[in-house]
């Protein structure tokens, strides 16, 4: 990642990267910071609304556990998912779209079908239908999430490959004389960095939205562990209990927003049509 | 044009054929399929006989043939839970997911196109702020937040719509709404940039430099030129659609397939999960099949390859 | 001389973009008479093609405004006429060719239905005489089998063919003035000079003005009667081609001719400017040229030079010239 | 010095045109380049002209070795290239490179102008790292760049700037012949002279040869020492740069230059506008590939394909009227 210059770094969503970091710090220490245990109910207690009870400033659900408590755990189950799905998905589809690309021919005929086959399956089902195979847990969420995710990489980064390939930069380099291994590591991977820190970046709020939808058909993370989307699944019942919903809910919107918001800016700093001109 | 149709057909079939087959080995690769269907106090005895009556003690590839031929003449076996061939519980069951992502999509595409279109008009005019903050809040929603919350205020609150079940016009307000509200944002997005994209051409500026009346440069020249990409991505929104059917028909408990998917993975009806999946592909493929011919009436590079 | 045509008077246009304003041009004055064909000349970057686009008020909007001058078009400001009336001048009094024939061209459209718009939106012509008048375009710009052709899309001819069809859309309702805009830098040589030869012949039928845009003295040399040359949103130098060519007197004028490689002469070394043109964002005092000029004095870089005439019709922006 | 730096004789590119649904199937060949031979003196310039599509660019590619040969052979430097014997190619790619027309697609957006000379040195494995880096500076001394440039990354530099960069790292091996693709004609006419005087300036002191593709006449003359016009994939001329001025024989030649822009207003020569357009490389017309844009064909240039002959020392057309 290059910046040219401070003027660049002016537009950068001050909010987007502050909520991020917070996002962070949630996942990493959530079990400490949290006031209260978010597994510990208390029937007594249950559905206390927000901003009453001093002990439990956003309120309780239907078991008495506290909501902040819960939504400040849940960060972790969101952040281990997104971080190493990215890793996962961004690795395969990478190396698959460099082969593609770069070789092009047989390998990027099978390669290319594959994604091709894998996106003419509607997403939310063939999760739904792994996710039915695999059963749920942490880990088994991680590899279907990443066996899915790679295909976006793949398809966007190949495109960039053929069009790099097709410079004559790299014309130049195989005049003189630079092998494939050299071409592949000195003059198309450093080029398709920048799209590949996007389309991460990009990827992070798609996962964290698939992540709770499957948590909230009860297809994700199992229970009692707190996770968003389950603390959403757990709010139909209460439907009227509006504070049940809507801190989760919001929980997951800003994370989102702030990741599409972050990506967005990313894009505009680094899309090389916007800079060369 | 014939040969690209022709050719558009071949690919379909390829790749639905494609998508059976990875079915078929997705749902072996992670083990026994027997595992998900026995529960766990189920005898050897019971094992036996599920596994001949399913086929599964056949070797491998005869399984595969059997399934791929079972396939093409529309069979996919019958469901363990209701004991029915997997497509006539499908086909019960299609009508109310097609009737809800049809209304979905027309909501999303009258809204997204629209307002893309008035954002493209004029950048960073007031409709265009409003319509990236628009956009930018819609794709960060998951949708079950957003049926909750349209329940919570439309249906709860105000009593306005139904909160659940199928029925009349009123109770295909809300679902349609929430399952098109992702793909309207979506569409909202691609509507402005390939509208701005296509407004930035030399050939517009030809038309404007003709004298053409801006209502003829903006609905003539430029919307045909950015239907492309927004038929490209309206094609794809099936997909999302479809999918997120499952998510909308279990919040509004719609009589759909979606939510006939989730009953079906609730209690490891193997068949008929697999035979959801492969039908939600197959129509998907064959939208984009339209789509890509339709490129071609559009298009006449294509049309005259 | 004739009368005159379009007479622009220190027209201001700037770009407002997010990295500041930009004085893309900054009082241009010129005129055009009827018949004549003027030529302005300079590099990329100079503004050029904002003047033109500001004649016709087709700026990018809203990042380009005009903030000052005039653009007196047949007795009448331009400026002060609205967006509806400028309509009824675009493709019917003014028209303009853009550089690349591969864009300019809508892709979906057959080129019978791109030629007849303009037509059809200034004339009123029922189905058959609008047919006949297509034709007799697509004939006017030697395009061959016209009754076939009006049914063939952008993507079934070449680069050449493409502009001459341009052609016919821009002089489709035989305009008063066309602007033409480097239209035949994408061209090869030969085509070039096919496409040059039918504008001029075209202009002579037609009795029009023209401005030709370009970057390339050559094409001044053979096709206008005056030249303007632009150099950073000004004009510095605008005479009768033959006096320029015979005495450029501006520093730039100057090293841009040297700077051209001749076919008729052989030449050791051509001449070169050092450095690149200003940002125009942000200009220093003085002169624009200066830091370029190799006749530079003390007094260029704190002092604005303005146009002044020098003999009968040759106007020049420099203070040592003055 | 002087003698024959390269010949290419019989030189010929046939690209094979496919079609099919799933099985393609060849129904026609491209002819981008059919049969052509010329050679380039040593620290001379020759100059390549002919209108897009006529194969010149093709030319420079197989010179470069960037396309398979179809036919023909090349020999340089008195030895020919044989694509199979791996030491022999190392050397002959290490003394031909090449500078390409567009200055922003030739640079590699993510490495700094110092890697970018460098590449071919590290490539090549025979310097050290001080070596490299004196090298570095002597290259960029010598293109007119601050020394400083180092270290900045390409999207730093102007057009002009960026071509110097590109010349730079094509002289890093000491080449011998350096293949110009148009490369001027991307940039203003302003910075177009200093990279003409830069690369004249560059042949007198190094006295590398240029092989110059161009479409730009003008350009083109003033550069070379000989000059060959390209037809539909075929040589129609080549001659002396003067000498083709002076007296053009071919019809297409004479058409070209009657059509370039002249430097006066006063000058007017005789035009001769051609009629039509270039016609398609997949099936060329028979006879002379001219003849249905020829001003003066007659019934033999439809039948018989005229070959290049010598008329008079130094200058060969392949023009059947032209008699001897």
């Amino acid at each position: 990642m290059v910046f040219n210059s401070i003027t660049q770094m002016r537009r950068m969503p001050i909010f987007s990267v502050l909520f991020l970091v917070i996002f962070l710090i949630c996942g990493i220490f959530g079990s400490s910071l949290a006031p209260l245990d978010p597994t510990d109910g208390d029937l007594s207690r249950s559905l206390i609304p927000p901003f009453q009870d001093r002990n439990y400033p956003l309120g309780t659900d239907h078991l008495g556990r506290d909501i902040l408590s819960r939504i400040i755990c849940g960060a972790r189950i969101s952040m281990i998912v997104c971080i190493m799905v990215i890793f996962f998905a961004g690795s395969i589809g990478t190396v698959l779209a460099l082969l593609s690309g770069y070789i092009g021919g047989k390998v990027d005929i099978i390669i290319m079908r594959i994604v091709d086959t894998m996106l003419s399956i509607p997403y939310m089902m063939i999760a739904i239908a792994l996710a039915a195979i695999l059963r749920p847990s942490l880990f088994n969420i991680i590899i279907l999430l990443s066996i899915l995710g790679w295909t976006g990489y793949a398809r966007v980064i190949r495109g960039e490959v053929l069009r790099i390939k097709d410079s004559d930069f790299v014309k130049l380099a195989k005049i003189d004389g630079c092998s494939k291994t050299r071409i592949l590591i000195h003059h198309i991977f450093p080029n398709i960095v920048n799209t590949l820190v996007i389309l991460a970046t990009l990827q992070v709020g798609a996962v964290i939205i698939i992540e709770s939808s499957l948590s909230f058909l009860g297809l994700g993370v199992p229970p009692p562990a707190p996770s968003w989307g389950g603390m959403l699944a757990d709010s139909r019942s209460y439907i009227s209990n509006w504070w049940l919903s809507t801190f989760p809910g919001l929980t997951i919107m800003a994370t989102v927003l702030s990741c599409n918001l972050l990506g967005e800016w990313l894009r505009l700093q680094m899309d090389p049509q916007f800079r060369q001109k | 044009m014939q040969r690209y149709i022709l050719k558009r057909i071949f690919l379909a079939f390829v790749t639905i054929y494609l998508v059976t087959t990875l079915v078929f080995f997705l749902a072996r690769i992670t083990g026994d399929p027997m595992d998900l269907i026995m529960s766990a106090e189920s005898t050897q005895k019971d094992w036996d006989m599920m596994r001949h009556q399913l086929g599964l003690d056949k070797p491998i590839y005869l399984q595969y043939t059997d399934f791929i031929a079972g396939v093409f003449i529309g069979n996919f076996g019958n469901s363990l839970r209701w004991d029915k061939p997997c497509l006539s519980l499908i086909l019960v069951h299609l009508p109310a997911t097609l009737q809800l992502t049809i209304c979905a999509l027309l909501f999303s595409w009258v809204f997204g196109i629209s307002i893309g279109t008035l954002s493209a008009m004029r950048p960073n005019g007031l409709m265009d702020r409003f319509g990236k903050i628009f956009a930018m809040l819609g794709q960060s929603m998951p949708i079950f937040w957003v049926g909750i919350l349209l329940i919570l205020t439309f249906a709860v609150r105000w009593q306005i719509f139904p909160t659940s079940g199928r029925g009349g016009l009123l109770n295909l307000v809300l679902p349609s709404i929430t399952l098109g509200w992702y793909t309207m944002a979506s569409m909202t997005r691609m509507t402005r940039s390939s509208m701005l994209d296509v407004l930035d051409m030399e050939f517009i500026k030809m038309t404007r430099i003709k004298g053409l009346s801006e209502v003829l440069v903006i609905c003539k020249h430029a919307f045909k030129n950015a239907m492309i990409p927004i038929l490209t991505l309206g094609s794809l929104q099936v997909g999302i659609l479809l999918g997120g059917s499952v998510i909308t028909e279990t919040i509004f408990s719609w009589p759909g397939m979606g939510r006939l998917m989730v009953q079906s993975v609730f209690s490891r009806d193997f068949p008929l999960i697999q035979a959801c999946v492969i039908i939600t592909s197959t129509i998907f493929i064959t939208i984009n099949l339209l789509v890509d011919i339709t490129y071609g009436y559009i298009d006449p590079r294509i049309r005259y390859q | 001389m004739g009368k005159k045509l379009l007479e622009v008077r220190d027209l201001k246009t700037h770009l407002f973009t997010r990295r500041g304003v930009i004085k893309a041009v900054d009082g241009v004055s010129f005129s055009v008479d009827k018949n004549e064909t003027l030529g302005l000349v300079g590099e990329s970057g100079c503004g050029k093609t904002i003047t033109c686009l500001s004649i016709l008020k087709l700026l990018p909007n809203p990042v380009g405004q005009i903030v000052g001058g005039k653009i007196i078009f047949d007795n009448v400001d331009l400026l002060s006429k609205s967006e509806k009336e400028m309509r009824k001048i675009r493709g019917r009094r003014i028209s303009m060719i853009l550089q690349d024939p591969m864009t300019s061209l809508d892709p979906l459209f057959t080129i019978g239905e791109q030629i007849a718009e303009p037509i059809r939106s200034h004339q009123n012509l029922e189905r058959t005489n609008l047919r006949k008048k297509i034709i007799e375009m697509l004939k006017l710009v030697k395009i061959s089998a016209p009754e076939a052709r009006i049914k063939e899309y952008p993507f079934q001819m070449s680069g050449g063919m493409r502009q001459r069809i341009v052609g016919a859309i821009a002089l489709s309702c035989q305009p008063d003035l066309l602007i033409a805009d480097e239209p035949t830098t994408a061209l090869d040589v030969t085509i070039q000079a096919q496409f040059m030869r039918l504008l001029k012949e075209i202009q002579q039928e037609f009795n029009m003005a023209m401005i030709m845009i370009t970057h390339d003295f050559g094409i001044v040399a053979k096709v206008c009667d005056r030249v303007a040359v632009m150099y950073s949103g000004k004009i510095v130098e605008s005479a009768g081609v033959r006096d320029l060519f015979n005495h450029p007197l501006h520093p730039y004028t100057k090293a841009l001719m040297g700077a051209l490689p001749k076919m008729e002469e052989d030449m050791e070394k051509l001449t070169t400017i050092d450095g690149q043109p200003p940002d125009l964002g942000h200009l220093p005092p003085g002169c624009n040229f200066a830091a370029r000029c190799p006749e530079v004095k003390e007094i260029c870089r704190c002092d604005s030079p303005i146009l002044s005439e020098i003999n009968d019709g040759h106007v020049v922006s420099c203070l040592r010239v003055q | 010095m002087s003698g024959i730096i390269l010949e290419v004789k019989n030189l010929k590119k046939y690209f094979p045109v496919l079609k099919g649904l799933v099985f393609m199937k060849q129904i026609g060949l491209i002819k981008a380049v059919d049969d052509i031979s010329f050679t380039i003196n040593r620290g001379e310039t020759f100059g390549l002209v002919g209108e897009s599509g006529c194969g010149k660019t093709t030319t420079a590619k197989l010179i470069l070795l960037m396309e398979k040969i179809t036919c023909g052979e090349i020999v340089f430097d008195g030895k020919k290239i044989d694509q199979q014997s791996d030491v022999d190619l190392i050397e002959y790619k290490n003394s031909v490179k090449a500078v390409f027309q567009d200055p922003y697609s030739s640079l590699s957006p993510r490495m700094r102008v110092g890697g970018i000379i460098a590449e071919p040195m590290v490539v090549s494995k025979t310097f050290s790292h001080k070596e490299i880096r004196e090298r570095v500076s002597t290259l960029l001394d010598l293109v007119g760049l601050h020394p400083d440039s180092n270290n900045l990354y390409p999207h730093e530099f102007s057009g002009g700037q960026r071509q110097r960069i590109a010349v730079a790292r094509a002289l890093a091996l000491n080449p011998k012949l350096i293949i110009l693709d148009e490369p001027v004609s991307a940039l203003d006419i302003s910075i177009r002279a200093q990279i003409i005087n830069l690369l004249r300036d560059l042949q007198n002191k190094l006295g590398v040869t240029y092989l110059l593709i161009a479409h730009d006449l003008a350009v083109v003359k003033h550069m070379s020492k000989k000059i060959g016009v390209m037809y539909l994939g075929k040589l129609v001329e080549v001659a002396e740069s003067k000498r083709l001025y002076r007296n053009p024989l071919h019809p297409y030649t004479q058409a070209l230059l009657s059509a370039a822009l002249p430097s006066h207003p006063d000058i007017r020569q005789e035009e001769i506008i051609l009629s039509g357009e270039v016609p398609s490389p997949l099936n060329p017309p028979l006879g002379c590939r001219f003849h249905t844009r020829c001003f003066n064909a007659e019934a033999v240039c439809s039948e018989e394909e005229p070959i290049l002959k010598e008329v008079e020392e130094n200058h060969q057309v392949a023009c059947h009227l032209i008699k001897i």
